[in-house]
């Protein structure tokens, strides 16, 4: 079966912790992580609540595949309503957290109510446990690492924390683990940080030995990571390359953003690509990229180990910046990079250890400071606003300096944590907020590549790549190529890849499987390790039975159709030149298509046929 | 030809599949607390080293043990725990200079690489080669041995 | 030639082995006095709570081992070495010629001057036999005093709590196993006894047992505190057996003196295990460990030297691991530290875990833990093997529990840095 | 005539010395076809997964057609993806 079958309830206010059995009947049907956890959300909290208010919840969720011997299979995903967008979120997280609470003996933790002081919890097995966390609140998400390890002197204690950004009030703060994960999207930190709670610390070693059919597991799994190990993205391209990759690609295709998506096309791409990290520095002959890493359990191991030079100046006087850590991934690259104009790969790559030190959301604060720059060139903002900064496109120095201010809250810092929507209506110019229902838009521009654009308009989390990659298709011709700058066939590809995606995520797998495998390679390892019938079309059923309870719990807070738009900028405003010149995103073709299909009305409120069909 | 595992760190990447494929060996189920190869993580060098038992000749394990539970397998050259005679006095755990003796508190005797018998199930699951089984005149179980010889406590010097 | 040992504990056991495998053709004879194969102290412990029976205690396997490698047993106490005469004496009157002798004979309790002790109620904790007798005694909701928290003390805590006695323990010491553990670490053992139910006195001591009604005895305790008890375990510490060779003319000390050959001031003749006052690693001096791993390794060198092949013992560190009702602590070495050295330390009381390391210049000379089970190993080679620690040093002081890291980091090429 | 290519990631090991990082000015025959273009460089098909020429893609099928004009930029991939 695989679930443990247990979920651990902790109520902040009271201080209790409490074993309770899973819902095997919701887990039948929502599988695990995103899709189970969702339905407890949309079951125990109101979806008008604050976010920030004691009343809504926050839920740590493993998959039934987390923490086996699946490759990949060590997610788990970060579950609340999101104080960024007011939205159900989700944000999903590797590294070594997610298995090590399953090894624990808990599919998953559900945080409600709010502490009066700071606290932490500690799961060691069956014991957990809330303890005083007023030594660590005010520490970096890094620091907090430390002293817990030191504290439970247990190199292999797995920590899940917030840096001092979610404490200062950022609105997309968000939950590192193993010191450079993150659950990054949505704020999902800074709803931690509204309840007290600065960290979470397990410690599991009961192992995970309740398999369904081992030999069929053993089978499907094996297969499985022979597919990943033989496909050229998989097997060579992602180790090799990471997700920087893209970089040059989706600039070459007319699809990379820049300067807050007045641009498409950006210069300095090559600067800060994959190839450029593999690229000995003159400073000191060393590469920015060191090795490559793996996440639990993962046989791709996509992950960016670097290193800043360290004569660099942003790290020149900070020796606790030389090693080496969590490097530049692609949606980080972008944001920090191409949408500010920073071509500089030594800035972009200390501000991304900050961002992992102190837990926040590269791609909604680069977006958010590149708005801010862009408001500064129109003279909305100051230098008085930015305490000096002269935050212009391009330059690193006020991107390092704005970050630093970023991380504590300090001055034009608290600006800066609004995130762009609500920074954009501060300083008058609410049109220069690239963001749908307040969440800001990654590395794909929606006039280049039409597809990723309705993806984003109808994405539950706000603007997401990771709820329906149709770039996989669109530019990179996984599992086929499609048309970038076509509608036609988009609705049903975006749907395809919303409800495919919303499956993996509750198995516990990484999305980044689906470039080698498809339903039919990750249904089997579902289906040996699960109880149930977990065929390719229950899960596929299962995949869109969550993306509309996710719909429905943003129908109940208040979310309409006309939350499900692009920016102005993208709708009307052509892009400048390049090979995708002339293009604005044509949503307007795509939507009615997409609720139709979805068997949403017009108004795009699943009809009572698609909720009966759903079992919702 | 004795087989031993050669292991090159620069090759792995943490992802922990050899720990679970070694728990899953030894304890039917996949938990690398209880698993006899650990890999260790190196975040500021960026670095990843897998390290188990070396199956080393002079065998502290099995000179201290005091009621004769460790022996070699003559098939595999493994020095091996017989569960039947362990008391769990824990005793080789603090004579193995490597540390790759432990006690498993969950069973009370103590644990160590066997090899699996010649078919060594970390090897089998590594993704990329970092951990090998091959033949003991094989250059990298040379370099291995030296990495460990480096280290290599002497109660004695042989004249 | 002949070959004889004195003594089948692990000292003359491994001895004999070595000896085996070193000349194929000699004679050789292990002389022991208890009525037993040879077995092993370590295990009396797990023999008192039934994990075992008898034969779990046995160094090897009595019925083949010794016969396969074609070493003699002879269980008798030996009276007499005549050094002159390259003779040992037996308890029946027989003579044994040897060319080369090894005296292994180990180490009794010692029987601390307090009125009482020889009461049949009053057992120590050394022997088969003794742990029969304490098996006997120790029934379910009796009341037992054990004399003296030491290392030995301590392994038999959890057979007599598992037996369902109610205890008390008396310790001179301020806390637990002063001789091997430090205050921290000694008073983590002693919470935790006190948290299993046990009455745990320090900084106390036995002034008289005498003999009280239905078999019981009353302990008077320094503190002036009085403890009726159906069994006194008296564990107070060891003293080697050295008195075979007094007016031999061979150098004693606190044991047996040995060279780095572990031959002593007689040529023929040499001396192993805890009778023998061995170089200690740490110290480079001269004295007694009384632990397994440095029977062992004294039996080994004794004998390759036995057998001529010069084999030079440059010192056994002192280490322990201790099982306390089952809080593991350890210590290695110099685990109190020395002046000018300089120590890393991390104390979490609540949580039973402790680690000390303590340095001098960038080696570590010792180290102490509790609540650890994990590659404790590493650091019996990060001291013996005299590591430069370089960086490793400063990670360490942060975070002493990163052991296993500075080992692999300063043997393995990490490459970047 | 004189063109441009571009050959990333894993690719990068076709490209002629000189120049820098993935980029290359060559000079090529007046109707070299960009099929023609990919084979002089060895690269197989299944490397050959994305070909753009000046920021559009030329599907495997049309590359065999597709003449290439003076100052074109050839662009290629390996099969890639990241996220």
């Amino acid at each position: 079966m695989s679930w443990t079958r247990k979920l651990l309830r902790v109520d902040l206010s009271k201080g209790t912790c409490t074993s309770e059995a899973l819902n095997m009947d919701w887990a039948k049907d929502y599988l695990g992580q995103r899709g189970l956890a969702s339905k407890y959300l949309s079951e125990e909290v109101d979806p008008k609540c604050d976010p920030l208010g004691a009343e809504n919840k926050l839920i740590m969720a493993t998959g039934p595949l987390t923490g086996t011997m699946a490759s990949t299979a060590g997610r788990y995903s970060v579950i609340t309503k999101g104080p960024l967008t007011g939205a159900i979120a989700c944000s999903n997280s590797g590294g070594y957290f997610g298995a090590e609470l399953k090894f624990a003996g808990w599919d998953m933790v559900i945080f409600e109510g709010k502490s009066d002081k700071p606290v932490y919890l500690v799961i060691q097995n069956d014991k957990a446990e809330l303890c005083d966390g007023s030594h660590i609140w005010g520490k970096s998400a890094w620091e907090t690492d430390d002293i817990l390890h030191a504290t439970y002197q247990d190199p292999q204690m797995r920590i899940a924390c917030i840096g001092r950004t979610a404490e200062a009030g950022c609105l997309y703060a968000a939950v590192i683990n193993d010191k450079h994960r993150a659950a990054g999207r949505s704020g999902v930190g800074t709803v931690m940080a509204s309840k007290n709670l600065k960290a979470v610390a397990v410690r599991g070693t009961q192992g995970i030995g309740n398999i369904d059919n081992v030999d069929a597991f053993f089978e499907s799994t094996d297969a499985g990571k022979a597919v990943l190990a033989e496909n050229a993205v998989t097997g060579q391209g992602l180790p090799a390359f990471g997700t920087q990759v893209l970089m040059n690609v989706i600039n070459g295709v007319g699809g990379l953003p820049a300067h807050n998506m007045r641009d498409v096309g950006f210069a300095g791409a090559e600067n800060i690509s994959a190839e450029a990290m593999a690229e000995p520095r003159t400073s000191d002959g060393k590469p920015n990229l060191t090795t490559n890493g793996a996440c639990f359990g993962c046989t791709i191991a996509c992950g960016r180990i670097s290193t800043v030079d360290k004569t660099h100046f942003s790290v020149k006087d900070k020796p606790q910046y030389h090693g080496a850590s969590g490097g530049l991934e692609y949606e980080a690259a972008w944001a920090l990079g191409a949408d500010t104009g920073v071509d500089d790969l030594d800035a972009l790559t200390y501000v991304n250890f900050l961002c992992n030190e102190d837990g926040f959301d590269p791609i909604s604060y680069g977006s958010t400071l590149a708005a801010a720059m862009e408001m500064f060139e129109d003279g909305v903002i100051t230098t008085k606003d930015t305490g000096g900064i002269e935050l212009k496109f391009g330059s690193a120095e006020a991107f390092v300096a704005a970050t630093e201010l970023l991380v504590t809250g300090e001055g034009f810092g608290k600006d800066l944590g609004l995130g762009s929507k609500r920074l954009c209506e501060k300083y008058g110019r609410p049109e220069l907020s690239m963001s749908v229902k307040g969440q800001e838009f990654p590395a794909y521009d929606p006039r280049g590549i039409q597809g990723i654009g309705l993806n984003y308009a109808t994405s539950n989390r706000g603007a997401c790549h990771l709820r329906g990659y149709t770039v996989a298709s669109e530019v990179l011709g996984i599992p086929v190529k499609t048309e970038q700058t076509d509608t036609d066939g988009k609705p049903e590809l975006v749907k395809a890849f919303q409800d495919a995606t919303a499956l993996v995520d509750s198995a516990g797998l990484c999305i980044f499987t689906t470039f080698a495998w498809g339903m039919d390679n990750i249904a089997p390892q579902i289906d040996a390790a699960c109880e149930g019938d977990w065929s390719v079309d229950n899960c596929l059923e299962a995949g869109e039975r969550i993306w509309n309870m996710e719909r429905l719990f943003n129908q109940a807070a208040g979310f309409t159709a006309d939350d499900d738009k692009l920016p102005k900028r993208l709708l009307e405003e052509a892009i400048k030149s390049g090979p995708t010149e002339g293009q604005v995103n044509r949503l307007g073709e795509m939507l009615p298509k997409y609720y139709e299909i979805r068997g949403w009305s017009p108004e795009g409120e699943p009809t009572a046929e698609t909720r009966q069909r759903l079992s919702l | 030809m004795q087989k031993s595992l050669n292991i090159d760190p620069g090759k792995c990447t943490g992802c922990l599949q050899c720990e679970m494929a070694c728990s899953y060996e030894h304890t039917g189920t996949f938990n690398p607390s209880r698993s006899y190869i650990k890999v260790f993580t190196f975040h500021h060098e960026g670095r990843f080293a897998p390290y188990t038992c070396t199956q080393c000749e002079e065998a502290w394990c099995q000179r201290a043990c005091p009621v004769d539970a460790i022996s070699v397998d003559m098939a595999t050259g493994a020095k091996v725990i017989a569960d039947d005679k362990c008391v769990g006095c824990k005793v080789c755990t603090i004579a193995c200079p490597f540390g790759t003796v432990n006690y498993s508190q969950s069973t009370g005797k103590v644990v160590k690489c066997d090899l699996c018998g010649g078919d060594p199930q970390c090897a089998s699951a590594c993704p990329t080669d970092a951990i090998t089984y091959v033949d003991a005149d094989w250059t990298g179980y040379d370099k291995m041995m030296a990495s460990a010889s480096k280290s290599l406590p002497s109660a004695e010097v042989t004249a | 030639m002949q070959h004889i040992i004195i003594g089948a504990g692990p000292a003359g056991v491994v001895a004999a082995e070595t000896l085996r495998k070193a000349d194929p053709e000699a004679n050789i004879t292990i002389i022991g006095d208890e009525p037993e194969p040879p077995y092993s102290r370590m295990a009396i412990p797990y023999y008192l709570i039934n994990n075992i029976d008898e034969s779990g205690s046995y160094l090897r396997d009595p019925e083949a081992h010794y016969s396969n490698q074609n070493i003699e047993l002879v269980q008798q106490r030996v009276n007499k070495v005549d050094a002159a005469a390259k003779q040992v004496t037996l308890a029946d009157g027989s003579r044994r010629a040897y060319d080369k002798l090894l005296i292994a004979t180990g180490s009794r309790p010692i029987s601390p001057p307090i009125p009482g002790l020889d009461l049949p109620q009053v057992s120590s904790c050394w022997t088969l036999a003794d742990a029969r007798a304490i098996i006997q005694r120790a029934e379910s909701g009796s009341n037992v005093v054990l004399i003296g928290a030491g290392f030995i003390g301590c392994i038999i805590l959890e057979a007599l709590v598992r037996r369902g006695v109610k205890l008390s323990v008396v310790e001179m010491g301020n806390r637990m196993v002063p001789r091997m553990l430090d205050e921290n670490a000694g008073g983590l053992l002693k919470q935790w006894c006190i948290d299993k139910g046990i009455d745990v006195h320090t900084s106390c001591s036995v002034e008289s047992i005498s003999a009280a009604d239905n078999d019981q005895v009353d302990v008077s305790l320094s503190d002036g505190g009085k403890l009726s008890a159906a069994l006194v375990i008296s564990a107070t510490g060891v003293k080697p057996n050295t008195e075979l060779l007094d007016g031999t003319g061979i150098e004693i000390d606190q044991g047996i003196k040995v060279n780095r050959q572990m031959q002593t001031s007689n040529a023929d003749i040499y001396a192993a295990g805890d009778v023998a006052q061995g170089v200690d690693f740490s110290t480079g001096n001269f004295e007694v460990q009384a632990i397994q791993p440095t029977a062992t390794d004294h039996g080994r060198i004794a004998a390759l030297n036995m057998a001529g092949q010069g084999s030079e013992h440059h010192g056994t560190l002192n280490m322990n691991v201790l099982d306390t009702l089952g809080l593991i602590s350890c210590s290695f070495g110099l685990w109190m530290g020395v002046d000018g050295g300089e120590q890393a330390e991390l104390f979490n009381a609540d949580e039973f875990q402790y680690i000390n390391l303590q340095f001098e210049g960038d080696h570590l000379i010792g180290a102490s833990s509790v609540g650890k089970t994990q590659h404790i190993g590493v650091l019996r080679g990060l001291i013996e093997s005299k590591i430069h620690l370089g960086d490793w040093k400063q990670r360490l002081m942060e975070n002493p529990t990163l052991i296993m890291d500075a080992y692999i980091g300063c043997t393995q090429e990490l490459g970047y840095s | 005539m004189k063109i441009v290519i571009e050959f990333y990631a894993s690719l990068m090991k076709y490209l002629p010395p000189g120049g820098r990082r993935f980029r290359r000015d060559i000079k090529v025959d007046e109707g070299l076809k960009l099929k023609q273009l990919i084979e002089q460089y060895n690269i197989s098909d299944e490397e050959a997964h994305i070909v753009l020429v000046n920021g559009h893609f030329v599907a495997l099928e049309s590359r065999e057609d597709h003449v290439l004009v003076e100052d074109d930029v050839v662009s290629i991939w390996p099969p890639v993806a990241g996220g």
